[in-house]
């Protein structure tokens, strides 16, 4: 069912923790969902310095998790910002069908995290380009 | 993978064929190939061979064998007494009651027939997953033709009063059905003593072929034909039979309930034992299902703060092959019917796994699988923000 | 019994499983025995030679592996080819074309669905059992939701204008139904080429296992599920699967069509020289079913003055397995209705002998039947009081 | 399917031919039925001297006729009038349900085969007693 990325990133996951004092955190997803994600962030001169992720969820979300939080360390906030869901898939060597909204909510808690960074630094938050929104963020498990 | 062995604790799912039933099937496919229906010697040897198997799958449920009629599983044994008897059954009445803890081969059939025009009431069980005698009685009206109550349930375990609930049917004139696919050789099954008038049943779950099963259909009572074709099995099930699945059931059935009394009390002392261990070593965590009318080998636990699907990665990594009743397992978009029926909280209910034991786990499986899933569980809770939360509230 | 070895040629009705399909199914018994639908590498195992299985059937038929279901046999097709078609179009159209040849298995079918409100045309075949073109197209109406006409017949062994009727339903937007069941191996099959929107097989007519079966059904047909329940097969046919017998179909069909030419040439010379030989020593005897499109292994011949199930005891007595059309045999009233449907005289259809050839049977086997059925026709004839009005009458 | 009993009068029919100069004879049975039976008695004094069939049909049919005919052979012809398609079944050691009608053809043709010496000798032909009539006389099988 899952390629030997996802499986590695599973049993292995990279960024696995808390940031007591981050910079910024996102949290996507919903208990009754099966899947909830935090995503901390530290960011220095506008660089994501550290971030580590806190899940609650299937293989496909914690993986997606991981690889996630890596594709973001050392990035800048834009750069961050613009990688996409698919750029996770990608990453994992594929996802499940039913299981790409796992990839998206690690997007989603990505741009949470960030936004909350904004905020916390008085900037205005960034705005989702569209496309699709947080997964769970209306009760309803898509 | 980390271990070479596996140990298996998912025998509702399905169970590994018994050798000696591999055994008594080998002839049938090349050497005594006979299609049955035919007149000759060879296909005779084929006939005798059926109505052999026939008989074995009668003395382990307490019929006679012009009741039991085979079919290619579970599944098909539910939808054919569901759909045979309501369209048999329909100038009578229309309404049919049934749980809503079923296997979805009954409630998707059910679903089937509400398209055709039938009612159904779904009765909704107690927090131990029992179904209550007068909710029943309150559920039966005059349109009532049949009502379909699962022996045991594969997910929590719990065993039904079926004898009462044959009973009533009985006394009123309405045909009950029960799905005792996790039933056969677990507990002890006599559908005359019973009042049960037709009776599912399916081979891979206690040691037989894939691909198996039987529907037992008590003398008299009426049914559609629901595959046509063929004169086979009295002309109520087309389709030329399956000879070594047939041979393979009959003497599955025949070790399931042979010596089942010595048999499931071993498997219940493991089970026990390996449930009194988990709640030793491992903290919140609950029980589903009933405490005492369970199947021998089942454990339904609901781990807090974590999700069944990377539990089941993780125990499989390390060789332990067990399920969830997590909506994540399945792809679709809800836990658990089951577990939701007995009222486990939905957030909860993502936490399940289904631990079933058989006849080749040992002492060793339950010290393994304690040792295993306390880590996976350590492992699955330090990276829960769930389970964060949760404890800095404790501090 | 006179004879140790057995000449089987009734092939037909089923075939030995192939040692090498036996082989592969093996392992799936009891060292891969995983559940499917389970999350653990067991399970994935079983997916994954499931999967591998469809191809192999997809490639055999030229159809795509998201287009083949698997079944319990060519029965449970046919089944639900008809039934789920009817009930998913009945609000476009209630009519349904098929012929008077058929399987029961469709036959049956249409009985039943005539009574849930269808209604059914059968046309009739000419004298050499084939179906007109021009009688079609002038059953076709408005309502016309289905056409299913079958690849080969399994009594006289014509095979049907599959492609024509195929383009006429292609053309007119009617599904196209085809019971290939005993045309797999025999005769090339492109469903795509051919225009089929729906394709029954069934494993033991070419050397799988009996108990497996597929239903071809083209992207985009709808189809009502026939077995409800789990989500297998995509949701279209629920059932823990037969994974042996699965891969045994799988690898049974791949070994059907390869080099399907060269062994099925074989065959039909071995055929063409027993039925030359027949029709040389035993005078008053007639052909029945069309004399070259036919399938490669079949003869089915009528015997005047003598009754089909006497003779296939005798030919049993010898050690050859046949069949015949004869009501006797079947402990029906009415002989054969594919011999009724092509106007064989209805005493002469009592006296008709199938003999269907297969991968295994030699030139000794034609030369041994031979003269046993020379023996055998004699032996009944000298008892027969039609005979003896026979004679009497040529002298 | 067939005891052996039944197997070995099929496989060695007693009684099977023609008597030519027979004194009486009865047929029962139609083409289109699948069976016809033909006996030919020969009496002297009273008695079944010799009996011989003619069977088209299958194995039960053939069966029965040679079992029905020893039954007769050397009986009075009030003895060979009572014998029943019961015996039949019973000396052949049992056939199944859908072929009893085979035996009930022999005591059929037994009848017909007595009848016909009958009125030949100028007497009144015995009625039967009710039960079965002639199996396959009106032209439906049963
Ligand atoms: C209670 C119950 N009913 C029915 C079934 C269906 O049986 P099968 O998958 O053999 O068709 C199962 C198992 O899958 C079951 O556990
Ligand atoms: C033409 C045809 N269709 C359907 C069937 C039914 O197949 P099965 O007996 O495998 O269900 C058969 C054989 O019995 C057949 O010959």
């Amino acid at each position: 069912m899952y390629s030997e990325k996802v499986m590695d990133h599973f049993m292995n996951p990279r960024n696995q923790g808390e940031i007591s004092d981050a910079d910024g955190v996102g949290e996507v997803g919903n208990p009754s969902c099966g899947d909830i994600m935090r995503i901390f962030i530290k960011v220095k001169d506008n660089i994501i310095t550290d971030v580590k992720f806190q899940t609650f969820g299937c293989g496909a979300a914690i993986a997606s998790s991981s690889m996630a939080t890596e594709l973001i360390k050392g990035k800048t906030l834009e750069e961050a910002w613009e990688m996409s869901n698919k750029a996770v898939v990608e990453a994992l060597e594929g996802l499940p069908p039913v299981k790409v909204h796992c990839s998206v909510l690690a997007e989603d808690g990505i741009h949470q995290a960030i936004n909350d960074y904004r905020i916390k630094q008085g900037l205005s938050p960034w705005e989702e380009k569209g496309g699709h929104t947080h997964s769970h963020d209306d009760e309803t498990c898509e | 993978m980390a271990n070479e062995k596996l140990v298996y604790m998912d025998h509702s799912a399905t169970t590994a064929t018994d050798p000696e039933v591999i055994q008594a099937m080998l002839p049938w496919f090349s050497e005594h190939y006979g299609n049955p229906s035919s007149l000759y010697r060879l296909a005779r040897e084929s006939r005798t061979a059926i109505e052999d198997a026939r008989k074995k799958v009668a003395v382990a449920i307490g019929a006679t064998p012009e009741e039991i009629f085979f079919t290619s599983g579970g599944t098909e044994s539910d939808n054919w007494a569901l759909i045979g008897t309501a369209f048999s059954h329909k100038k009578k009445g229309t309404h049919i009651i049934t749980t809503a803890i079923e296997h979805h081969a009954i409630l998707h059939t059910c679903e089937y027939l509400k398209k055709q025009g039938f009612s159904v009431t779904y009765l909704p069980p107690d927090e131990s997953g029992k179904i209550q005698i007068e909710d029943i009685r309150a559920a039966i009206t005059e349109k009532t033709i049949l009502i379909s109550v699962m022996f045991a349930n594969n997910e929590i375990g719990t065993i039904q009063p079926i004898h009462e609930i044959g009973h009533i049917c009985r006394e009123r004139g309405i045909i009950f059905h029960t799905d005792a696919v996790q039933a056969i050789g677990n507990v002890p099954i006599n559908v005359t003593n019973m009042d049960i008038d037709l009776l599912s049943l399916s081979g891979h779950k206690f040691y037989g072929p894939k691909g198996t099963g039987a529907l037992y259909i008590r003398k008299g009572v009426r049914i559609d034909s629901y595959l046509h074709g063929g004169a086979q099995e009295k002309r109520k099930r087309a389709g030329t039979e399956n000879v070594p699945g047939i041979v393979g059931l009959g003497v599955a059935i025949e070790k399931a309930v042979h010596d089942q009394e010595v048999k499931t009390k071993r498997i219940r002392d493991l089970r026990d034992r390996l449930l009194e261990r988990i709640f030793t070593e491992i903290p919140n965590c609950r029980l589903n299902g009933h405490k005492t009318d369970r199947l021998p080998g089942n454990i339904n636990i609901c781990f807090e703060f974590i999700e069944g699907e990377s539990l089941i990665l993780l125990l499989d990594h390390a060789g332990i092959a067990a399920s969830t009743g997590s909506a994540c397992s399945s792809g679709s978009l809800e836990p658990s019917h089951v577990l939701m029926a007995i009222g486990v909280p939905i957030e909860i209910a993502h936490g399940s796994l289904r631990l079933t034991l058989g006849h080749e786990n040992t002492e060793e499986h339950v010290e393994y699988v304690c040792k295993e899933l306390k880590k996976a569980v350590e492992k699955l809770r330090a990276m829960s923000p769930l389970y964060a939360d949760y404890m800095k509230k404790r501090q």
